[in-house]
Parts: structure tokens; C-alpha cells; sequence
């Protein structure tokens, strides 16, 4: 059940100048979340009604009583949230939407920029038995999230940067690539879960059809209620969708779905 | 204890907070962050003869206090939302307003009749004012038409009838005495209005329509007045609506003449806003002393 | 560095950032806080035949993320305007755009006629649209009225014309295209819209007048989709007005087709806030190499 | 000349839950700052338009490149004003507005609440010739603002509260009556000055009358620019008033009025 809580900042570290992660006191919510769900966060003072509405993010960590999100400074709300000090409380809601699949046998995680904390939380909840690998994308060597985060879970990480300054210099797909192509993995088990910027989504969902692997991607919209009422957040998919028509609400039936429910033809994806 | 008892025509209700059509769905998930029985009464998300898919995404777009929505009247449809929605809706002990659409006069009447023959619905509100599907604004932008339109459901219903007036007019007073003339027991003012904004960097429009209906604080000064103007020509009660965020907000409408207020986009942001209205109205009427909410309606002082 | 030079039919301006009527007085005051000179145009308060004393105060009053005025047209009057404000304003190398109001069809043309003969009086822009004072939207909402108006100032003057329009209408566009049809060289989009707003302690309007112009971020959507709608169907240039805070605020408007923009309440909150525009526009055409500002208006993609 | 600064907060200090005094690092306003003047502080944050406008407060002291607010959270503004921690920076307009006119032989200075503050950088900028009484109003005990401020400069304070918890229990104007009836000053070079809620400028202003004793009073309005383009900030005068009829605008034409050019017959001042 998702709680509205005012939460206390235990720590609001600055990792580059544009990425912060943010530990908030919530036992409600670390108790329960699950790899895949988020939080929705009034980044504004309630004195004020601009931004009005809550953003999401990625619920990374959920341990101890608090949970921890890492976001970059997009626009007004998170450069808002970025001033905001340890000790002062946030109104946020959580946790919501639905969350991954069950991990596999073989797990490949694809996470290109902000999209990684959701697959760390993913490889923090896996049984020792299932056998994962992570691939990160990012566009410098400053701007890798989460490679220490899954070292400390002992998932091996690879990295792949749009300069070059660390690891593979080209996409994250291009090592996704190398991975099914080389793993030889495909049809015994193996998921790919993903998430990322929508283009490096569109492309791992490609190829995980190409290579008849099932694939879960994380997908983003402009969320104004994040509870399923407003119809707002919704994305086109093949067949029934959701109550209402050929789409469905990612806050509510998402943001986490199956690469092959998503009508990609149909999903433009420009969000405001 | 103050009385916020209040009355719409024939609809009886304990209190003037209800929530705003297509800011609640159709209640379940609500459920989860508020006691539903508490409000005054509920408006569900409009509902039309035909499902409808809506517009394709984005359709939202946050603007300064306030943010653009091109849903486009995606709902079930009639059918699905008797045999699926009502049975849900119909357990709590809250009157239930079901807001209806339509492409054509007949349309509102076909949907009037459908619904009044099943029980649990309180009464009907008339969106006459989407602006964000074709034809939506016809009606309510032509005192003619609003006049025909609300005529024809009434005709077509017992239920009680709540016009649902556009605030993209040049007099609103015109459309809402049609509203009146036609035969509704009430009036609810505003829907949205209609405004855009533009990405600078892909040089697009944010909302795949185009254009949108502006909600939320920003336009709570607009909304208000359309509420004063049409109170001082109305022989019917008022539901005001537009950017109510807490209960000095609701005050306010109340003041300028509203018998009852709907919450919209405040939910989006606290999904329990519309109860925390109620808590605070009852402690206003407290500090002031103020019996019943009736004292309040229209009891604003221009000398 | 790219060219910011624009064209408002037979009006040159070297940059298309002005002021808008009542937010830069006559130039004064906000003269100690920027460099005049460096504006595309500057558009002084309105001016009427006679001097009027204005709304009794409160004039003002702030609401979410915008304010609502009803100063009423307060001014010195043509006579005294022409001998103690325009010998000041004329000193600046910088086209200024004197805004003028009537009560009636002939006051504009007398208007016209009278600052047609003073030098150093580039342009006339006609606010018909003023909702703060009695008769003030009688002709913005009327496109009759508007067309006639329009017409007569345009025989009374070889300056060119700009229709200030109200949003206040049901369908702007065609009091635009009225406006056109009256021989407007460009309209000027929009003027305030009416709104109230009540303190819930004392009961009354926060505003003397009861009503006032809502003005700020709040409207920006609003005024956008009013631009954008007016582009579609004029032959002659568009200037967007409401709600523009900063540079970005000014480029949606430049892609929805505005040839030329306003900055109103912004100048209250920054007295420079004209000049901070204009830096942040040549920053932004240099990002993307857009080599003139005429590239950028009605550059909106909507396929 | 007023400048547009964006002043470092040395301290923000709470005086009650609801009285905060700020020190600026203003040296631009304070060297030049007179009594009677104020600031025009923008409490949000440039990510947010709202609350949209900039809110006035006077300049209680002005020394050592700093300058002192004081106030009191009415609404919005000053609640979010009352948020900001030293080592922020905010944005300030100032000086503003014409200060007082000259001390004479002897002089009152009557302040009601946040009223009090330009009063004291009146008597702090006084030359040692002239010969000043303080008399301060205020709720409580608590809520006494200027009091210390005076005795540093060694004005004699007398002291009001609605409540009698320090002081004359009744109003401010009691103790003036008092000054006034006993002093046997009037028409001798004696002036009086005062700032606080209209109720109490109107009895001052009146007794002043009676007394035959000049008077200053410091008004306010709502105030969107503060530079004198909006006209939103008028009051009505008897006779002239300024350029646009017989009002005048209190932000670059007070706020310090004298007493008898205000049309109190015709000003309302209720303000939003
Ligand atoms: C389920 C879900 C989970 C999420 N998890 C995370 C997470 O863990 N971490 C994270 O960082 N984010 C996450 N996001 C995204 C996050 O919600 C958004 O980044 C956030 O809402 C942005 O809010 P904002 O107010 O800062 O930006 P907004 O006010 O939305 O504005 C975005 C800014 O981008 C600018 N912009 C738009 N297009 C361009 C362009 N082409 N070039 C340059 N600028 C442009 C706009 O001008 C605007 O300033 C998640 C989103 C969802 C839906
Ligand atoms: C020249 C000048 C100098 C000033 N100097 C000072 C100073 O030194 N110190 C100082 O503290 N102030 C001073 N002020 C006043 C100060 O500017 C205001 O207090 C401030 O602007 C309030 O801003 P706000 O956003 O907090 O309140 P606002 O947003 O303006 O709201 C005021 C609040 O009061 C509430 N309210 C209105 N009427 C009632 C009522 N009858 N009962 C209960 N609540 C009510 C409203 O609901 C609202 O929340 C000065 C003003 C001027 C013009
Ligand atoms: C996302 C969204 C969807 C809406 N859908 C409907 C609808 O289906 N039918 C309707 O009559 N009004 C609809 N409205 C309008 C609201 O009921 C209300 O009139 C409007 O939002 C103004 O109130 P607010 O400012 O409190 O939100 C919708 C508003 C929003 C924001
Ligand atoms: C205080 C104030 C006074 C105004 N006075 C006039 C006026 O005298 N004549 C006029 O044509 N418009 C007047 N306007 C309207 C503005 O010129 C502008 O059209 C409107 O404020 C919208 O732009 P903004 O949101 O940038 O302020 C006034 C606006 C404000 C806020
Ligand atoms: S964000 Fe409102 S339905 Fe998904
Ligand atoms: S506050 Fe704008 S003129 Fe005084």
C-alpha cells in the first residue's frame, strides 16, 4: 500500500555537479519496495504552488528505515531538490507503481544514465541463486551510476561511455549486443531488464526480440498523479491495454512492462 | 459543530466538497489514500456511448502553477462503465455524479436515459466544455445549444442535472442562464481552459493535440469570478471549480457565491487534498463561528 | 552573432523585446535600472484624452504565480502626456510605441490625430482591451466594434496601427482578423484577463474594483495558444503578450508566430528583466545557429 | 541610486516562532540607505514563479556593509523568507522609496509591531543634538521589537502591550496622548514619526492634528514593483497627489508621507 509520508533528509550527497543522491527516512516505504517501483516527491515548499506537481524517481535503495534515490537536475523541480539540506522532511508518496518480473536464471540488467537505480535495487533483492550482469551507459566516466553500488553485491558491471573515458567507448547496446550474441544464454533462462533514456529502450527491446530473449524496460512519462487517476502518464500498447483503451497508465501498470506489450511504432515518447 | 450540509437543487448533501470529473477515475484507486464516504460527493471520470481511446501521449504538460491535460474523454465507455465501474462506486454511502459526454444532443439524452435506470446514481453532470476533443467546446461556446442540450436531458431524465460550463467565453452569465432556461438544476464552473506550450529545443508543441486545458492554482482568480458573475444572475445553485488547492481556496468560491466546490488537480498532488478541504472548512466556520455553511454562500461584501 | 532585427509591417526594430503599456510608465524610473536604447521598442502606459485618477486602492493583488490589477487607466492625460512625458521618452534612439484608449470610436481618432503630429512617436498601439474600467472590453469583444475602431484610427494616422486584443473572447481570432480587416498593421496579443480573488476574513474583494487583469506566468499557456491560433489565420504580424518571464518564455512565442513580444509583469519582479530577455535570445540563436529572429517565428512543427 | 543585489544572508536570527531579524552583506544599500527606506526582497527561489513578486521590508539598520531586516510571517512570502540560512544569497532591491525628513529639536517616534524598524534606524542615524522619545506598541511582552535597539542608542523607550505584559497595558497612542497633552512641546520644534497598522497611523495622525504637531507615518500597500511603474501602490492624497492624480504612489513617493497630505477619509488600505 503506498503511504503519503512526510520523510526527513538523512543525507543529500552531490555526487557531479547535476547528480545527487538523496537518503530519506522512510520505514513505510523501505519495508515494502520492490525493485521497479517509485517514489513521487513534492520537490516545492508547500508556501508555494510552482512547480506544482510531484516528480518520480527510482526507489535505488530501500534499507535500514530509509530509502535513497539518485536523480540529475533536469529543470525546475529537481534543481529545486537539490537545495533542499539534511534535516529539513519532503512530502513523498510511495511506494508506487508495479514492479519487476522475478529475476531468472541468467538476469542481464541495461542501464543507460539515471536509469540504473532501479536495476541496483533489482540486484540488491536477488537470491544468491540467480546469476546477473550489469551493463551500464553513461555519457562520461563522472556520470556512472551504480557500478560500486552492484560491485558491493558482487554483480559484475560493464561500462560503456560516450567518450571513451571509461570502458567501451560507444552505446551500452553495443555491449548488450556482445552479450547475446556471445553468452549463448538465449532461451535458458535469460531476461534482459532495462532502463534508460527512451532511444537506448527502443534498441533493447529490438534486439532482445531479435534474440528471443524476454526483456522488461522501465518507462518514463510525464506523471501528474502517479496513482492512476489524471490518465496522464499513459503509453501505447499492442492489444487490450488497460481499462481504457489501446494504452496504459505507467504509474499505476507500470512503469516497469514486457518490451513486446509496448506499441514502439506508436510511441513517440517527447515528453514536456 | 458547524453544519456544512448543502443542497444542489434536489440533491441533498453533507458537505460541499466533491471531487472534479477525470481528477478521481472511478474511485478504486482513491480508495487507497482516503475514506471515500466522507465527501460530499463524487464525479467520476466522464463517460461517453462509445469507449474512446484518447489522445496519443504526452498529454500533459506542467505550466507555472498549473499544468496542460489533453486526456481526451479516454473512458470505457457507458456500457463497461455500468456492468464494471458503477458496482464499485454504487457501495459507498456518498452521492454519486456521473458525468456524461457527447457528440451530439442526442448522444446526452441516450446517456441520461441509460443511466438513470440504474440505481446508485445521484445525479448528472453535463460536460458540455472538454476542450480537448473534437467538438467539445460546441456547446458550451452557444447559449443556443447549451440550452438544447441540457432541454433534451432533461427531458430524457429524473436525475438531478448539472450543467458543465467551458470558461472559454466571451459572457459565461449568457451560457449558464441558457444552462438554466434549459432546465438544469445546477451549474458547475470551470472546466479548462484551453492554452499550449512549446518545447524551444524540438520546436514542437508538449502535447501531442496541440493545445490543452489548463488546470490548477494559476487560473483559481479566473474561475472565481466566472463563479461571482453568474451568482449574481442565477436562479440556481453554483459548483465552483478551478485551481482549489485547500480550504481557503474553497472560502473563497463559497464567498463569491458557490453552493458546493469540486477538487481537481489537487488530488493530483495530495491524493487526500479533498478531505483536508473538509477538515479545514469545518475549522474556518469554527473560528468564525459560522452555523452552516449557507451563512457563507454568496456572502461577500462589495460596499 | 545573430541578427534579432524584426519587422511589424512599415515598423523597423532592431530587436524584437519590448515593454508592455503599464508596466515601464513613461520610461522614468526604469531608465535607472537598464539602458532604454537597448529595447527592440518601448510601449509607454496608456493614454486617454482626459487625465483620469484611477481605481481606488487596493489595485493589486498577488495570486499564483500571477497578480491581478485594476489601476483603471490611471494617466496625465494627452495634453499633459505630450508636453511632460514625450520630450523624456524622445531622447531615447529607440522607436517608442505610444499606447492609447478611448471611450468611444472618436476619442481613439483624436487620439491618433493629436500624436501623429509629435515627433519622435514611431507607432500607435490601441488598447481596446482594458478590463478595468467601464466600457474598456466593449470593443475587443465585438468584432464589429473592433473593425470600425480600428478603421477610424487608421484615418486619422499615417503611423502604424497595433490592435491591443483582450482574450477575454470565445474565439479571438476573429476579432484578430477584424482587427485586420480595419487596416491594423500588427495586433498586439493579449491584454489581462479577468479575474477576483476574496479574503475569506473580511469578506470582500482583495481589488477595490471587485475585478482586475490577471497578468504573470499564470497566463502564458493561454496567451501562447492565442498566438498560435491568430498565426494560423493573419496576414499581418503577431506581437505575444502574458506571462513572459525570461528568454525561453519569449522563443515559445517566437515559434508559435510571433513576430515581436511584450514583457509586462516581469519588468515588476526585475526591473531589467526587457534586457535579460534580449541576452538570453541571442544565446539561444547561437546555440542552435539560427542566423535571424524571422527564421524562428511560426517555426512551430506539428506533424 | 537603488541597485539589484543578490545579498549573502550573514544571519537569519528568530526573535519569536514568528519575528525573524536577517543581516544582508549589502554594502551597496548600506552605505547609502537612509531611515525610512526600504528593501525589495524576493523570498522564492528563481525556480519557482510562485509567490511571484517581491515583498518590502524597511531598513532597521544599516552599518558595517550589512543591512537589518526585520519581520514578522505574515503569509507566503515571509514564511518562505523565514526557510533561507545564512550563506544563501538572495535577491534584493534597495535602497527604495524617500526616507524621513530631518530630526527637528525634539521628536516621537511612535511604532506599532513590525512597525518599529525604520524608527530605529531613524534614531540610529540621529545626530546627538536632537532629542528623541521612543514609544513602541506591541501584543505582548514577546513581541517588543526595538527596544534594545533604542537603549543602544540611548533613547528613552516607553513601552505598550495589548495584553499588559510589559509596559502600559492599553495602546501605543495612550502613551502618545500622554507625550503629547504633557510635554508642553508642541509647537516647539517637535516632530512626530510613526510606522505601524493603519488603525494606529489614523488616531496618531489625528492627535498630531490636535496637538497642532507635525507628523510623519510610514504607510504600505501592496507594492508589485517598487520603482514606480505599476501605479498598484497608490494612496489617496488631499490636493495634487503626484503626476497621475490625487493619489500617489508610496513606493518612490513615500512610503513617509506627512500626516496632512493623506486623504484618510478615502483610504481603505485594505490590502491582499
Ligand atoms: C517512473 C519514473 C522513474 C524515474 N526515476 C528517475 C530516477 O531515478 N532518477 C532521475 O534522475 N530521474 C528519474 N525519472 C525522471 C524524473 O522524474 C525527471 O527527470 C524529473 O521529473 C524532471 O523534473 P524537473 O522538474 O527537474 O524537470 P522538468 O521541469 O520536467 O523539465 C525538464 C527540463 O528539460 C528541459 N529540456 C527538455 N528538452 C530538452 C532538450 N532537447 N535539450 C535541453 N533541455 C531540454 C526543459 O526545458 C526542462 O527544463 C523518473 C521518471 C519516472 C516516470
Ligand atoms: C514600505 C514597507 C515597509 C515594510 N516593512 C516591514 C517590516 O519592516 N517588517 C515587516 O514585518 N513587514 C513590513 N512590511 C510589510 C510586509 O511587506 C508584508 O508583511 C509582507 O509583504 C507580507 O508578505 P507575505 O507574502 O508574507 O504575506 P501575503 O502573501 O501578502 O499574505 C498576507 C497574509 O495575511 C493573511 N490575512 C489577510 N487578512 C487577514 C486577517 N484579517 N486575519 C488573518 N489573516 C489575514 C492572508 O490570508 C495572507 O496569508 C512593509 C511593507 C511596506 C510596504
Ligand atoms: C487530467 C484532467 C482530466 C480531466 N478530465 C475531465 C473530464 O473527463 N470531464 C470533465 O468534465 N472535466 C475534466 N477535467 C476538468 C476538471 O474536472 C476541472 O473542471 C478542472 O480541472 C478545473 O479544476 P482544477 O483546477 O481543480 O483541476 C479534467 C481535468 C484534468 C486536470
Ligand atoms: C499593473 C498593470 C498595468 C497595466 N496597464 C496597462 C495599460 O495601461 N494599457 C494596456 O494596454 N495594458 C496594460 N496592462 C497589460 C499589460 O500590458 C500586458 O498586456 C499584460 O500584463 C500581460 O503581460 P504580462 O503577463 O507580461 O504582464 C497592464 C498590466 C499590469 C500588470
Ligand atoms: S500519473 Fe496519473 S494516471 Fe498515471
Ligand atoms: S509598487 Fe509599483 S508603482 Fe509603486
Amino acid at each position: 500500500m503506498p503511504q503519503r509520508i512526510l520523510a526527513q533528509i538523512i543525507e543529500q550527497r552531490e555526487l557531479t555537479p547535476s547528480h545527487y543522491r538523496l537518503r530519506l527516512a522512510a520505514p513505510e516505504i523501505a519495508q515494502t519496495a520492490k525493485a521497479g517501483q517509485y517514489v513521487h516527491v513534492l520537490p516545492r515548499a508547500t508556501h508555494s504552488f510552482d512547480p506544482l506537481l510531484r516528480r518520480a524517481f527510482s526507489i535505488m535503495r530501500a534499507a535500514e528505515d530509509a530509502i535513497d534515490i539518485l536523480y540529475r537536475i533536469e529543470g525546475r523541480g529537481t534543481a529545486l531538490l537539490a537545495r533542499r539540506k539534511a534535516g529539513e522532511t519532503i512530502d513523498v508518496l510511495g511506494p508506487l507503481g508495479l514492479p519487476f518480473a522475478p529475476l531468472t536464471t541468467h538476469n542481464i540488467l541495461v542501464g543507460g544514465g539515471v536509469g540504473v537505480p532501479p536495476l541496483v535495487l533489482l540486484a540488491a533483492q536477488a537470491v544468491p541463486e540467480v546469476r546477473i550482469q550489469a551493463l551500464i551507459g553513461a555519457r562520461a566516466a563522472t556520470e556512472i551510476i551504480g557500478q560500486e553500488d552492484f560491485r558491493d553485491y558482487d554483480v559484475p558491471v560493464e561500462v560503456a561511455t560516450d567518450d571513451g573515458s571509461a570502458g567501451h567507448q560507444g552505446l551500452v547496446t553495443d555491449l548488450l549486443e556482445r552479450q547475446l550474441s556471445q553468452s549463448g544464454l538465449t532461451g535458458q533462462g535469460l531476461t534482459v531488464f532495462a532502463c534508460g533514456p527512451l532511444p537506448m529502450l527502443r534498441v533493447v527491446a529490438a534486439m532482445s526480440q531479435r534474440y528471443k530473449v524476454p526483456c522488461q524496460v522501465s518507462l518514463e512519462e510525464n506523471m501528474p498523479c502517479g496513482v492512476g487517476v489524471c490518465n496522464g502518464c499513459v503509453v501505447p500498447v499492442l492489444g487490450a491495454g488497460d481499462d481504457y483503451g489501446n494504452y496504459r497508465r505507467i504509474c499505476v501498470d507500470g512503469p516497469v512492462l514486457w518490451a513486446n506489450e509496448v506499441n514502439w511504432g506508436h510511441y513517440s515518447g517527447d515528453s514536456c | 459543530m458547524a453544519s456544512l450540509a448543502t443542497q444542489l437543487g434536489p440533491l441533498k448533501l453533507q458537505n460541499p466538497i466533491m471531487t472534479a470529473s477525470g481528477t478521481f477515475g472511478y474511485g478504486e484507486e482513491i480508495a487507497n489514500f482516503m475514506d471515500i464516504s466522507h465527501l460530499g460527493a463524487v464525479v467520476c471520470k466522464t463517460v461517453t456511448r462509445a469507449p474512446r481511446a484518447g489522445n496519443a501521449p504526452p498529454r500533459t504538460c506542467e505550466t507555472a502553477a498549473g499544468m496542460l491535460n489533453a486526456i481526451g474523454l479516454q473512458n470505457v465507455g457507458v456500457e463497461r462503465f455500468i456492468t464494471e465501474k458503477l458496482p464499485y462506486l454504487r457501495q459507498f454511502a456518498v452521492p454519486l455524479i456521473v458525468n456524461i459526454a457527447g457528440e451530439t444532443i442526442e448522444d446526452f439524452g441516450l446517456l441520461a436515459q441509460a443511466l438513470s435506470q440504474q440505481a446508485g446514481v445521484a445525479a448528472l453532470e453535463l460536460n458540455i466544455s472538454c476542450p480537448n476533443v473534437a467538438h467539445g467546446l460546441d456547446f458550451a461556446t452557444d447559449p443556443v445549444l447549451t440550452e438544447q442540450v441540457v432541454a433534451h436531458a432533461r427531458a430524457a431524465t429524473h436525475l438531478p442535472i448539472i450543467a458543465k460550463l467551458s470558461p472559454n467565453v466571451t459572457d459565461i452569465t449568457l451560457i449558464a442562464r441558457a444552462a438554466e432556461a434549459g432546465g438544469a438544476d445546477a451549474v458547475s464552473l470551470v472546466n479548462t481552459f484551453v492554452g499550449m506550450a512549446v518545447n524551444i529545443h524540438t520546436r514542437r508543441p508538449r502535447l501531442s493535440n496541440i493545445s490543452g486545458g489548463l488546470s490548477g492554482p494559476a487560473i483559481k482568480p479566473l474561475a472565481l469570478r466566472a463563479v461571482y458573475r453568474c451568482a449574481q444572475v442565477l436562479g440556481i445553485p453554483l459548483i465552483g471549480i478551478g485551481g482549489i488547492m485547500n480550504a481557503q481556496d474553497a472560502i473563497e468560491f463559497f464567498i463569491a457565491g458557490a453552493s458546493a466546490v469540486q477538487v481537481g488537480t489537487a488530488t493530483f498532488v495530495q491524493p487526500g487534498a479533498a478531505l483536508e478541504v473538509i477538515q479545514g472548512l469545518e475549522s474556518y466556520m469554527d473560528k468564525y463561528a459560522i452555523a452552516s455553511i449557507k451563512e457563507l454562500v454568496g456572502s461577500i461584501i462589495t460596499t
